[in-house]
C-alpha cells in the first residue's frame, strides 16, 4: 500500500463517518454505554477482589501453649510450615489486659490482673492457599502444644467465601466483556448494513475489497476509539465522586485509589473498544463484499 | 489487464436468476476490439442481464462469458477487481454513492488504481466540464436532477481511459440535445480504440448512427446486424 | 379533497435550494381540471422540481403554489397526506418499496385509503394486468429490469383513480413500443377526467400527440403553447 | 382506525422485521445483551441488600444492670423505645457460660463457674433506622443500669457501610437501567436509519404519519419483546446455575432464592424492552418523517 492510499483511507474513514454524522454519533453513544458497563463492572469487581484480599489477611489461627513451651523455637518451626504467613507471640499477661478490656467488664478485668488463668499462645495469620486440616495436625504435633484454636466453621466459610466472590467476580467481567464486545459488534454491523449499497457499488468499479475493507475497518476504530475515550473520561470521573462520596460519609470502606484502577480502566476499554470496533467492520462487510 | 485484447464472447449462455425468471437464452455472439454496438429489445428483453454478465455482476446459469479469452466464472476475486477497472460502465440506475460529491464519485475510479493525486485533480474536472457538470463538483448526487447523475455516471465511466465502456440506457433521462452531445462523446472514445456496448430505446439515434445492432426479445437473441436500425417497428 | 377543483396555480414561483441552485424562476402558470401538459426542457431545467412543488414534497423559495385554490405551504401535515393520496406520481427515479413485492409496492396506495381487501384484490391485480406485470406480481423491485420498476412506479401512481397525475419522465427506461402503450393509458386516463401533467425528453410521443407544451429552461418558462411540438431543435 | 387497519399494521410489522431478517436479528441480539446486562445487575444489588439487611439483624446493644435491677420491667420499657426491634435477657450464669465456652480455655471456664463476676444483661436487637446516641441516651437514663455497651464504632461503621452500599446499589442499577435504555433506542435508531428512504416513499405516496409509525412502533415492540424473553430465559436460567454452584460450594452464602427474583426481574426487563422497543422507534422516525 503506498502512503498516499493509507492517507486516501484514512480521509475516506473520518468523511464517511462525518457525513452519515447522525449515525456515528449513535453508534458512538451505544459503544459508549456499553463500555462504561464494562468499565463499572471492572471496578466493581476489582474493589471487591481488592476487599476479600484484605479479609484475608484477617484469618488467623491460635495456638495455646503449654506452661514449659520454648515460644521462640516454636515460632520459628511454625513459619516454615506451608500457609503461615506470619507468628506473632501474644503472652498471657497481654492476653488478660486485651480479654479484660474488649469485654469491657471491670469485675473480670480486675480478676484476671490479679490471678491470671490464661496460658501464653501464638497468633498465626495464613495464607491464602492454606491447608487448614492438614496445618492443623502438623501444629498439634509439635512440642508444648496444648490446644489449637482456629473458629473452624468461621475460617473455613470464609475461605470458600472468598473463593466464590471470586469465581463469580471473574464470571462476571468476562460475561460483561463478551456482552459489551458484541453489543459493540452488532451496533457497527447495523451502520454497515445501512450502508451496504455503497460497498456493492465500489466493488462493480473496481475497488478490491482491502480498498473497501479499510476504510470501514478505521471508521470501525475511529468509532471504537471514540466510545473508549469517553468511556474512560466518564468512569474516571465518576469513580473520582464515588471515592469522595465514600470518603466523607464512611472513610473506613477501603475503596481502591484512582490511580490503581485508572490504568487498567484505560486498557480494558481503549483495547475492547478499538479491537472490536475493527473487528466489527470487518465482520459486518464480508458478507457485502460478494459482488 | 492493459495489453489483454478486449474481446468479448458469449458462447451459449443463458442466464436464469434465482427467483426462476430466465433472462437470456442460449446467447452466442462476439464483440472485437474497437466495436461500437447498440443492444436493443423491448422492456425487460435481457439487455441489463447481458451487460452485467460483462461486468460479472452476475454469472450465467449455463454457457460461458469471454473477456480476452477469459473464462469469467474462473476469475479470482483480484482478477475481477482488474477486469472491472479496465471497465467503464453506464448503470441503467446510475449507481452513485450517496455520500460523495460529484467529483469525489468520479475520482473514486481513478482512486481504486491508486492514481496520483496529480493526475486525480487534472483528470476529474476534465471530465466534469465534458459533461457539462464543472458547477456542480462539490454538491452530492441527491442533490441532482436525473440527467445530471446519469451525466456523473457517464463521467465516472470514461474518466480513467477504460477498454471497454459499457452504457447502459445512457440517454433514459437526458434532451435530445444533450444525449446528442453524450452520443458524439461515445463515438470520440471509441474511435481511440475504446470497445463500446450500448443499450438504448433510443429510435432516433440508433437509426441515425446506423452502427452494429444486436436485438433481444425474451432474452433471445433475434438479430445481429452490422449497420443495423432499431427495428421492432408496427 | 372530493369535490375540490383541481386546478394548479403558480404564481412567481421561485425554488432556490438550500445549496444556492436556483432551480425555478418566478413561473406563473394555470393547469386546468382535464388538461394534458407537457413538461419539456433540457436536463436541469427544473422539470422534476415544477413537479415536487405540486405534491409539496418541496416548498418555493419565494411565490405561491396553490392546488384547488389551497395555498401548499399553509397546509398542515394530515391535509398534506390527504393531498397526495390524490395525486398519482411516476417518480423519475421511481421510488419503490424495496421491502414491498410489487404487488403490495401497488396496494400501499390503497393502503393508505384504508381501502377493502376486496377492492385490493380487484384493483391491483387489474391494474398489474394493464402495465404487463401480472406475473411479476410476488416479485421485490430489485428483481426487476429499469423498464419493468418504471411500470409498477406507473401502476401505483394511478391504481386509486387520482384526480391529477404527475408522471416524470415516465418512459425513459421503456421501449418505444411500450411507451406508447403508456401514453394510450396516460391519454384514457386523461379522458376520464383526470389531470395529467408529463415531463419528458420524447421529442416523437410530444410532437405526435400536439397537446399543451410548457417549455423550461433554466429555471424559467420559455414557452407555454396549446397543441405545441418538443421544440430545442438546433 | 380500522379491526382491518390494525391487522394490516401487525402484518405490516411482522413482515418488516422478517425481510430485514439479519438486520433484526443484530438488534434483537443487541437489545436482549443490554437487557441480560441490567437483569444480572438487578440480580446482584437484590442480592446485596438482602444481605445487608440480615448483616443488619445482627446488629445489638448490650445493657449491664445493676445487681438490684428488675429485668422483667425493663424489658417492656426498652421495647417501647424507637429504634428497638427485640430484647433478650442473659442471665450472668448464662453469659459466664458463653462465654468460658467461647474463649475456649479450660481454665477460665472454671473459675467463672465458681465465683461469677460478671452482671446480668440486657441484649437489644435495632431496628433499621435507629437513632443511636438518642437511643443510648434513653437506654442509660432506666433505673437500675450499670452500662450500655454497644460496640459503637462498629455498630456505627455497620449502618454507614449498608446505607452506603444501599446508595451504591440503587444508583447503578438507575444508571445501568439508563443505559441499557439508550442502547436499546439506539440500536432501534440504527435500524430505522437503515430504512429511511422506505419512510420517505410512504410519506409521498400519501401515508400519514400515524400510518406510518404504527407499524414501525409494532416493530420496535416486537424486538424489545423478544429481546425481553430470550434475557428473561437466559438470566433465569443462569441464575438458577448459579444458585446450585453456590449452594454445593458455599450453601452459607444466603442467595435469594429464583422465585423471589424472577417476578421483578420479568416485569423489569419485559417493560424496559417493550418501552423503549416502541419508544426508540418512534423518537427515530420522528426526524424522518417531516417530508
Ligand atoms: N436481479 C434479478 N433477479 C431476478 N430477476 C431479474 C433480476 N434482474 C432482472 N431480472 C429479470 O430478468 C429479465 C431481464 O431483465 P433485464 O434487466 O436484463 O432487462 P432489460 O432488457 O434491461 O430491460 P429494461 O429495458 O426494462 O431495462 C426481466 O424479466 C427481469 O424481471
Ligand atoms: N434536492 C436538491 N438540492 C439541490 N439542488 C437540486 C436538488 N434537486 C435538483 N437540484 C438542482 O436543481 C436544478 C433543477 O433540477 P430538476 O431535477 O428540477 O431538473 P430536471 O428538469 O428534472 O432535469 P432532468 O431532465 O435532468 O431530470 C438542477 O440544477 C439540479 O442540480
Ligand atoms: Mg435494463
Ligand atoms: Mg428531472
Amino acid at each position: 500500500m503506498k502512503i498516499k492510499t493509507f492517507w486516501y483511507f484514512t480521509k475516506e474513514a473520518s468523511t464517511g463517518l462525518a457525513r452519515n454524522g447522525l449515525m456515528s454519533l449513535t453508534a458512538v453513544i451505544t459503544i459508549t454505554l456499553a463500555l462504561i458497563i464494562l468499565g463499572s463492572f471492572y471496578i466493581v469487581v476489582t474493589n471487591v477482589n481488592h476487599f476479600t484480599e484484605m479479609a484475608k489477611g484477617v484469618l488467623e489461627i491460635r495456638v495455646y501453649l503449654k506452661e514449659d513451651a520454648d515460644a521462640v523455637s516454636l515460632q520459628n518451626r511454625m513459619l516454615s510450615f506451608d500457609g503461615v504467613k506470619e507468628v506473632k507471640f501474644v503472652s498471657k499477661t497481654e492476653a488478660a489486659n486485651w480479654l479484660g478490656k474488649t469485654l469491657g467488664i471491670k469485675e473480670l478485668h480486675n480478676y484476671l490482673a490479679a490471678d491470671n488463668p490464661l496460658p501464653d499462645m501464638i497468633n498465626i495469620r495464613l495464607e491464602d492457599n492454606v491447608e487448614l486440616k492438614e496445618l492443623t495436625a502438623r501444629l498439634e504435633s509439635l512440642p508444648g502444644i496444648d490446644e489449637v484454636e482456629y473458629g473452624k466453621d468461621f475460617v473455613e466459610s470464609m475461605l470458600l467465601v472468598i473463593q466464590v466472590i471470586w469465581v463469580i467476580g471473574v464470571s462476571l467481567v468476562v460475561i460483561v466483556g463478551l456482552v459489551v464486545l458484541y453489543i459493540i459488534v452488532n451496533t457497527i454491523r447495523l451502520t454497515v448494513f445501512a450502508r451496504r449499497k455503497e460497498i456493492e457499488i465500489m466493488k462493480l468499479v473496481g475497488a478490491t475489497d482491502w480498498f473497501i475493507r479499510w476504510p470501514f475497518m478505521l471508521e470501525g476504530i475511529m468509532l471504537g476509539m471514540g466510545g473508549a475515550i469517553l468511556a474512560t473520561i466518564i468512569i474516571s470521573k465518576g469513580y473520582h465522586l464515588l471515592i469522595a462520596y465514600v470518603k466523607e460519609l464512611a472513610p473506613f470502606i477501603p475503596l481502591l485509589s484512582e490511580h490503581m484502577v485508572n490504568g487498567g480502566l484505560f486498557w480494558l476499554v481503549s483495547l475492547v473498544g478499538l479491537a472490536f470496533g475493527a473487528i466489527g467492520s470487518l465482520m459486518s462487510i464480508k458478507k457485502f463484499l460478494k459482488v | 489487464m492493459i495489453g489483454v485484447i478486449w474481446v468479448i464472447q458469449f458462447q451459449g449462455v443463458s442466464k436464469i436468476y434465482s427467483n426462476g425468471v430466465a433472462a437470456l437464452h442460449d446467447i452466442n455472439i462476439h464483440i472485437e476490439k474497437g466495436e461500437f454496438a447498440f443492444l436493443v429489445g423491448p422492456s425487460g428483453a435481457g439487455k441489463s442481464t447481458f451487460m452485467k454478465l460483462i461486468i460479472r455482476k452476475e454469472l450465467p446459469t449455463s454457457g460461458q462469458v469471454l473477456v480476452g479469452h477469459k473464462n469469467l466464472a474462473k476469475m479470482k476475486a483480484g482478477e475481477v477487481s482488474l477486469l472491472r477497472r479496465n471497465i467503464g460502465f453506464i448503470f441503467q440506475d446510475f449507481k452513485l454513492l450517496p455520500h460523495k460529491t460529484v467529483f469525489e464519485n468520479v475520482s473514486f475510479a481513478l482512486e481504486v488504481i491508486e492514481a496520483s493525486k496529480k493526475d486525480i485533480n487534472r483528470q476529474v474536472p476534465a471530465v466534469l466540464e465534458l459533461v457539462g457538470l464543472k458547477d456542480k463538483a462539490n454538491i452530492f448526487p441527491s442533490e441532482l436532477s436525473g440527467g445530471e447523475q446519469q451525466r456523473v455516471s457517464l463521467a465516472r465511466a470514461i474518466v480513467n481511459r477504460p477498454h471497454l465502456l459499457l452504457a447502459d440506457e445512457p440517454t433514459g433521462n437526458l434532451d435530445p440535445e444533450t444525449s446528442w452531445g453524450l452520443m458524439d462523446l461515445l463515438l470520440e472514445i471509441n474511435k481511440r480504440g475504446t470497445t463500446v456496448i450500448m443499450s438504448t430505446h433510443n429510435k432516433n439515434i440508433v437509426d441515425k448512427l446506423r452502427r452494429r445492432v444486436i436485438a433481444l426479445d425474451s432474452g433471445r437473441m433475434i438479430r445481429d446486424e452490422q449497420k443495423g436500425g432499431y427495428g421492432f417497428e408496427n
